[in-house]
């Protein structure tokens, strides 16, 4: 797929664009005082497009072999599970 | 490494090699030195079980020293009890399963010239290196070695102040466990790449051996869990070093952050060091039974069940610890769930046996030995997967005969059926199944004497980490059962003798080795013994899946994988 | 097999370069590295009674110009990757030097908050918040430390026409630097922000 | 279970009991896999000549087994919620309870009474000698735990619990003492180099005697 050849340029530029957007919602969002519950889940779903943009566009998950994405988003199963257990077990 | 074998220096041959072969065999020699150590320091201390606080004769005043009178200082036993744990897990059996077996085998077994990173592998044998002599030099420094168990549970790791060897000698311990996970990380990733990218023409997924779906799991595992307690590792440095806090309550820390982080990565880790012992008893149970193995899908889903829920269940090492009360029910439940892959692992190997033709040649007997005490120490373990049982067992010598019945009656037992079964491929030579068998039966007995008595002891509620236990009113009773072990715990390890005595006698005058002398079905056995310095002379060609034993197809009763049937190969 | 690189093709496996493969497993590792340290964070976070209000104490706008810069370093980076992929051979190394410069701007200002911090008494080993922070953004610092010094290795290279046959040094210098990046996104939200 | 150790709280039936259930599955699977595996190795040892069986596996079989076992385990699971959550969610209301601090550091565990007010942290809690401990017969008692130094165990056989005594993380931990008598503490976390001898005495006595006892303490204090 990914060959010396390959015709269309891929979306970089637009893709820097979104990202430069999103930090700036995300900055705005964060000093709008919003509840903060609210305010933890917007900035939290921003940061993950904003992540999954790099991944997808920047390291090429949406060009390459699906089996590089499952190698990379696999850890976040784990990563959501050890969270929740983190936050079950606070103390107080 | 295109020039000829003879033109490597001795450097490049024996030492700096590249050679999957002689980096597997680097592990091997230096895991089985580690053995002896972890061996020699639990033979102290049993001594003190036994005898505690008593002069040892001879011994005694060479390893204690004048100043402590020649005998056993209180502050001394913590220590040998985590330089035990520490020794056994992260030096011998997780590097002689992975680190030797993983390294010599991959590669032959899916028909690989070496490694997808040879250079990688070489760099990871030599990251273990400095982590085996920053963990020797830590016995000699100001307050001697890490004494807080090999879990090294916070505050006690984190706060010199509280035990002589929380000093030097727990950072000398976490620098080397930091040193032994680049390491593992290292070898792991290139498992992964060699075994999904360098599998010989025809070798299907579903056509790998179980030891290497056990060792490609194993390294998933290791993958995805070291970097945790790594992490782990280096908070707690910081805050022994720079004066964080994130483990001290005093500062504002959580103790039980430190477990949750430990256990992330040390429950995959138990699992780390069985799944390979699991992978390779399949294959000597199939070969030696004459009989394809039974249920090969499900025996690979299972790893892949055990694996999975491995990273769920970590929590079952907490119950007691003070944790919210309602994990203990989550954990509880995946922990018993997790039973089940390693139940039908274990149906499976019985399965194998029924209408075969079983060898009992020495590797055969420490497969089954393997079967029958690892059944023990799993089933051990669901008493403790029981919170409410749990809740009485927990730090008791209940868990210290289940961890030995899982370590030592599982993966030791796979180990000394490995070691036996592969010697031929791996030095030319065969050692004596006499004496092999000698060696299974002394210490299939001595291991049950020594730890076997164990469970009754944690029955009884006797603490783990005691120095002497006999100063507990409702432990006195207990001495002489310990004295007994203890002399048992002698005639285990004077059994290990026989082991390396045909090792190493085998290892110069054993009889030289055919190709295949198990007239097995894999690939390792399909090229010289030992093998050339790139595996195969002609890349193989695999054919079908390796446990065809007994096949009708042709009149013996093995059928390699790269065999040609007939005029059109059966693929 | 150690030199075979240079006269033979890449090793693949579907299509996808081995040392790809082994890069993106090498990422799964750094991913649950972070895990660790973030997890940890979050904890320690909830855990705290009085964390401080986090607008007061770090200087969020330099921050977040911080952010954008490491942001653009990933679009001269995947520039020179599109470059090279192009056979633009002459263009794309200065791309890669503008990485390892933002890079460095990035770090420098990251240095700057720091001692700015600890002269207002805020260090690792006076308060959980303090050590949460030192620690996730050093350990990234560090992160882009090592990535700077591969970039540069690759600019030299590249400039040095080190990937007229083969651009896959340059996909994988990639990789890791996009991944800095995106780390950096999620530490940036989960301390500064939130 | 516990050997030749008394049952003396209401937690000892239901956790020995337990156990005998999971003795009971585990030796029946134990002697099948092991009794399996041995008539296996009498019965198909190498004859000369003849081959094994060419058998691949069963679905059926190993569903079989698996679902069996699965349910098994499922129902093992589901059977222990009861005690656990008695033992260690289901808290008795702490003023019908006896409170008591306990309260440990290298080596050794403090209890500490709340006074008349029946409060603790006020300024007369009653502060029992080192290593004593005295507990009401009959009647829940309620210990908050905690450690000022390192992790400690509070392990009482006789009584059947445990639970870590976690610097900065005070715990919560019940129990009913069913029969009088003077019973072992032994610390069952590795706390340094004296933790072998971290040992303290608990004395479980009717509520009147108790009283008494706390009174001489309270006075001595004075
Ligand atoms: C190789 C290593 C290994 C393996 C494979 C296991 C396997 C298991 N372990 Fe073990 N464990 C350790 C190594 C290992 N463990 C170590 C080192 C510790 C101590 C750490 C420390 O504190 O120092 C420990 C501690 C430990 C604890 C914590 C105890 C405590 O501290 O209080 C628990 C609790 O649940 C546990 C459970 C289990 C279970 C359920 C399994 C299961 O995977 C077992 C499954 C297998 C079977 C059950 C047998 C086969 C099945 C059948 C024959 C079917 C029939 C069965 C039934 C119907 C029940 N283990
Ligand atoms: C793979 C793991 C493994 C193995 C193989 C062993 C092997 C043994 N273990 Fe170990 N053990 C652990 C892992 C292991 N252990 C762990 C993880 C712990 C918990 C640590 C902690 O609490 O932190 C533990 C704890 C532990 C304790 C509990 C201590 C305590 O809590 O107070 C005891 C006590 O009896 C013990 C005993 C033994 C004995 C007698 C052997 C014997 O089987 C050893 C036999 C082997 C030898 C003796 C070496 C043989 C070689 C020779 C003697 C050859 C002679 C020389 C030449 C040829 C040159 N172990
Ligand atoms: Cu206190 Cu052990
Ligand atoms: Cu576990």
């Amino acid at each position: 797929m990914a060959t010396n050849t390959r015709e269309k340029r891929r979306p970089y530029l637009p893709v820097f664009g979104a990202l430069a957007v999103l930090t700036a919602v995300e900055v705005g969002v964060a000093s709008l005082g919003l509840e903060q519950g609210i305010r933890i889940f917007l900035l939290l779903s921003l940061a993950a497009v904003k992540a999954s943009l790099v991944a997808l566009f920047y390291m090429h998950l949406r060009y390459d072999h699906r089996i590089l994405a499952v190698i990379g988003g696999f850890p976040l199963l784990l990563v959501v599970f050890l969270l929740l257990i983190l936050m079950v077990d606070r103390p107080g | 490494m295109h020039s000829a074998e003879g033109e490597l220096s001795f450097w490049r041959k024996y030492v700096f090699s590249t050679d999957h072969k002689v980096i597997g065999k680097q592990f091997l020699f230096s895991s089985l030195f580690f053995f002896i150590v972890g061996g020699l320091l639990a033979l102290l201390i049993r001594t003190q079980l036994a005898w505690p606080w008593e002069e040892i004769p001879v011994v005694g005043p060479l390893i204690y020293g004048e100043e402590s009178g020649n005998i056993l200082l209180p502050e001394r036993y913590p220590a040998l009890v985590t330089m035990h744990g520490t020794i056994m897990i992260f030096f011998f059996i997780i590097p002689i399963l992975s680190g030797a077996f993983g390294n010599f085998l991959i590669p032959l077994m899916i028909g690989a010239k070496d490694m997808a990173f040879p250079r990688v592998n070489m760099i990871s044998y030599w990251v273990m290196v400095p982590a085996f002599l920053v963990m020797v030099a830590s016995f000699f420094v100001e307050g001697g070695t890490a004494a807080a168990g090999w879990t090294s549970y916070v505050p006690l790791s984190a706060r010199p102040d509280m035990i002589p060897g929380s000093g030097l000698g727990q950072t000398l311990w976490i620098v080397s466990l930091l040193l032994v996970g680049t390491s593992s990380t290292m070898g792991a990733i290139n498992y992964v790449t060699t075994i999904v990218t360098l599998r010989a023409k025809g070798m299907q997924m579903f056509r790998l051996p179980l030891t290497i779906w056990a060792l490609f799991i194993t390294a998933i595992l290791v993958l995805l869990a070291t970097p945790v307690l790594t992490s782990g590792l280096l908070l707690l440095l910081l805050d022994r070093t720079i004066g964080t806090h994130f483990f001290l309550p005093d500062g504002g820390g959580q103790v039980l952050l430190w477990q949750h982080l430990f256990w992330f990565y040390s429950h995959p880790a138990v699992y780390i060091m069985i799944l390979p012992a699991m992978g390779m008893a399949s294959d000597i149970i199939s070969c030696f039974a004459r009989k394809p193995l039974f249920g090969y899908r499900p025996m690979v889903f299972s790893i892949m069940g055990i694996a999975g829920l491995g990273f769920i269940v970590w929590g079952h090492h907490m119950f007691q610890s003070g944790m919210n009360p309602v994990l203990g029910i989550t954990f509880m439940t995946s922990t018993m769930m997790i039973a089940l892959p390693s139940a039908i692992k274990t149906f499976n190997w019985l399965a194998t046996l029924w209408r075969g033709q079983l060898h009992l040649t020495a590797p055969m007997l420490n497969a089954l030995a393997f079967v029958s005490t690892f059944v023990i120490g799993g089933l051990s373990g669901i008493y403790s997967a029981a919170t409410p049982v749990d809740i009485f067992i927990h730090d008791t010598y209940w868990i210290v005969g289940h961890i030995h019945y899982v370590l030592f009656g599982g993966s030791l037992f796979g180990v000394f059926a490995a070691i036996q079964y592969w010697f031929p491929k791996m030095f030319g030579r065969t050692m004596s199944d006499r004496w092999g068998k000698v060696h299974f039966a002394l210490t299939f007995v001595t291991f049950n004497c020594v730890f076997f008595p164990m469970f009754i002891l944690g029955e009884r509620g006797m603490p783990r980490r005691l120095a002497d236990p006999y100063n507990y009113n409702f432990l006195a009773s207990l001495q002489p059962l310990n004295q007994f072990m203890t002399v048992s715990a002698y005639a285990l390890a004077l059994s290990q003798i026989i082991l390396f005595a045909n090792f190493f006698v085998s290892l110069y005058r054993g009889r030289a080795a055919v190709a295949n002398p198990w007239l097995a079905n894999t690939l390792e056995w399909t090229t010289s013994s030992p093998p050339p310095l790139e595996n195969f002379h002609t890349a193989p060609v695999v054919h079908r899946g390796p446990y065809e034993y007994s096949s009708p197809e042709v009149s013996e009763d093995w059928l390699p994988q790269d065999r040609v049937l007939g005029g059109a190969a059966a693929d | 097999m150690t030199h075979t690189t240079a006269t033979h093709p890449t090793p693949t496996w579907e299509g996808i370069k081995t040392v790809k493969f082994a890069m993106w497993l090498f990422l799964a590792s750094e991913i649950m590295f972070f895990t660790g340290l973030i997890v940890a964070y979050i904890a320690l976070r909830y855990s705290t009674p009085n964390w401080p209000v986090v607008r007061d104490i770090l200087n969020v706008p330099l921050v977040a110009l911080n952010t954008f810069i490491l942001i653009i370093s990933s679009v001269t980076m995947v520039t020179a990757y599109d470059r090279v992929e192009h056979g633009d051979h002459k263009g794309f190394p200065n791309f890669l030097l503008a990485t390892a410069v933002l890079g460095l701007i990035f770090l420098s200002i990251q240095a700057i908050e720091w001692t700015a911090l600890m002269g207002e008494g805020v260090l690792p080993a006076t308060s959980i918040f303090g050590a949460t922070f030192f620690t996730l953004t050093g350990f990234h610092g560090l992160h882009v430390t090592g990535g700077v010094i591969w970039v540069l290795w690759a600019t030299r290279k590249a400039f040095r026409g080190g990937y007229h046959h083969d651009h896959l040094g340059v996909e994988l210098v990639g990789l890791y630097w996009h991944f800095v990046d995106l780390v950096w996104i999620i530490l940036f939200t989960i301390i500064y922000l939130i | 279970m516990g050997g030749s150790l008394p049952q003396v709280s209401t937690f000892a039936g239901p956790i020995d009991s337990l156990y005998n259930v999971i003795l009971i599955v585990t030796g029946v699977a134990f002697v099948l896999v092991e009794g399996i595996l041995i008539v296996f190795l009498l019965r198909y040892r190498r004859r000369p000549g003849q081959k094994a069986a060419y058998v691949h596996g069963s679905r059926q079989i190993e569903l079989a087994w698996t679902v069996g076992t699965g349910f098994m385990l499922f129902l093992l699971a589901i059977y222990q919620y009861r005690s656990w959550i008695d033992a260690k969610l289901n808290l008795p209301d702490e003023s019908q309870a006896q409170v008591v601090r306990v309260s440990s550091n290298q080596f050794e565990w403090n209890a500490i009474y709340p006074g008349a007010d029946r409060q603790l942290d006020t300024a007369d809690d009653i502060k029992a000698p080192i290593n004593v401990l005295h507990f009401p017969l009959d009647r829940p008692v309620v210990i908050h735990l905690e450690s000022v130094d390192v992790l400690h165990s509070f392990f009482v056989p006789a009584l059947r619990i445990k639970q870590d005594a976690v610097p900065g993380r005070p715990g919560r931990l019940w129990f009913q003492a069913t029969q009088a008598g003077e019973y072992e503490v032994a610390c069952a976390e590795l706390c340094g180099l004296g933790h072998y001898r971290m040992r303290a005495f608990v004395t479980i006595e009717p509520q009147a005697e108790f009283e008494t006892w706390l009174a001489e303490v309270a006075a001595r204090q004075q």
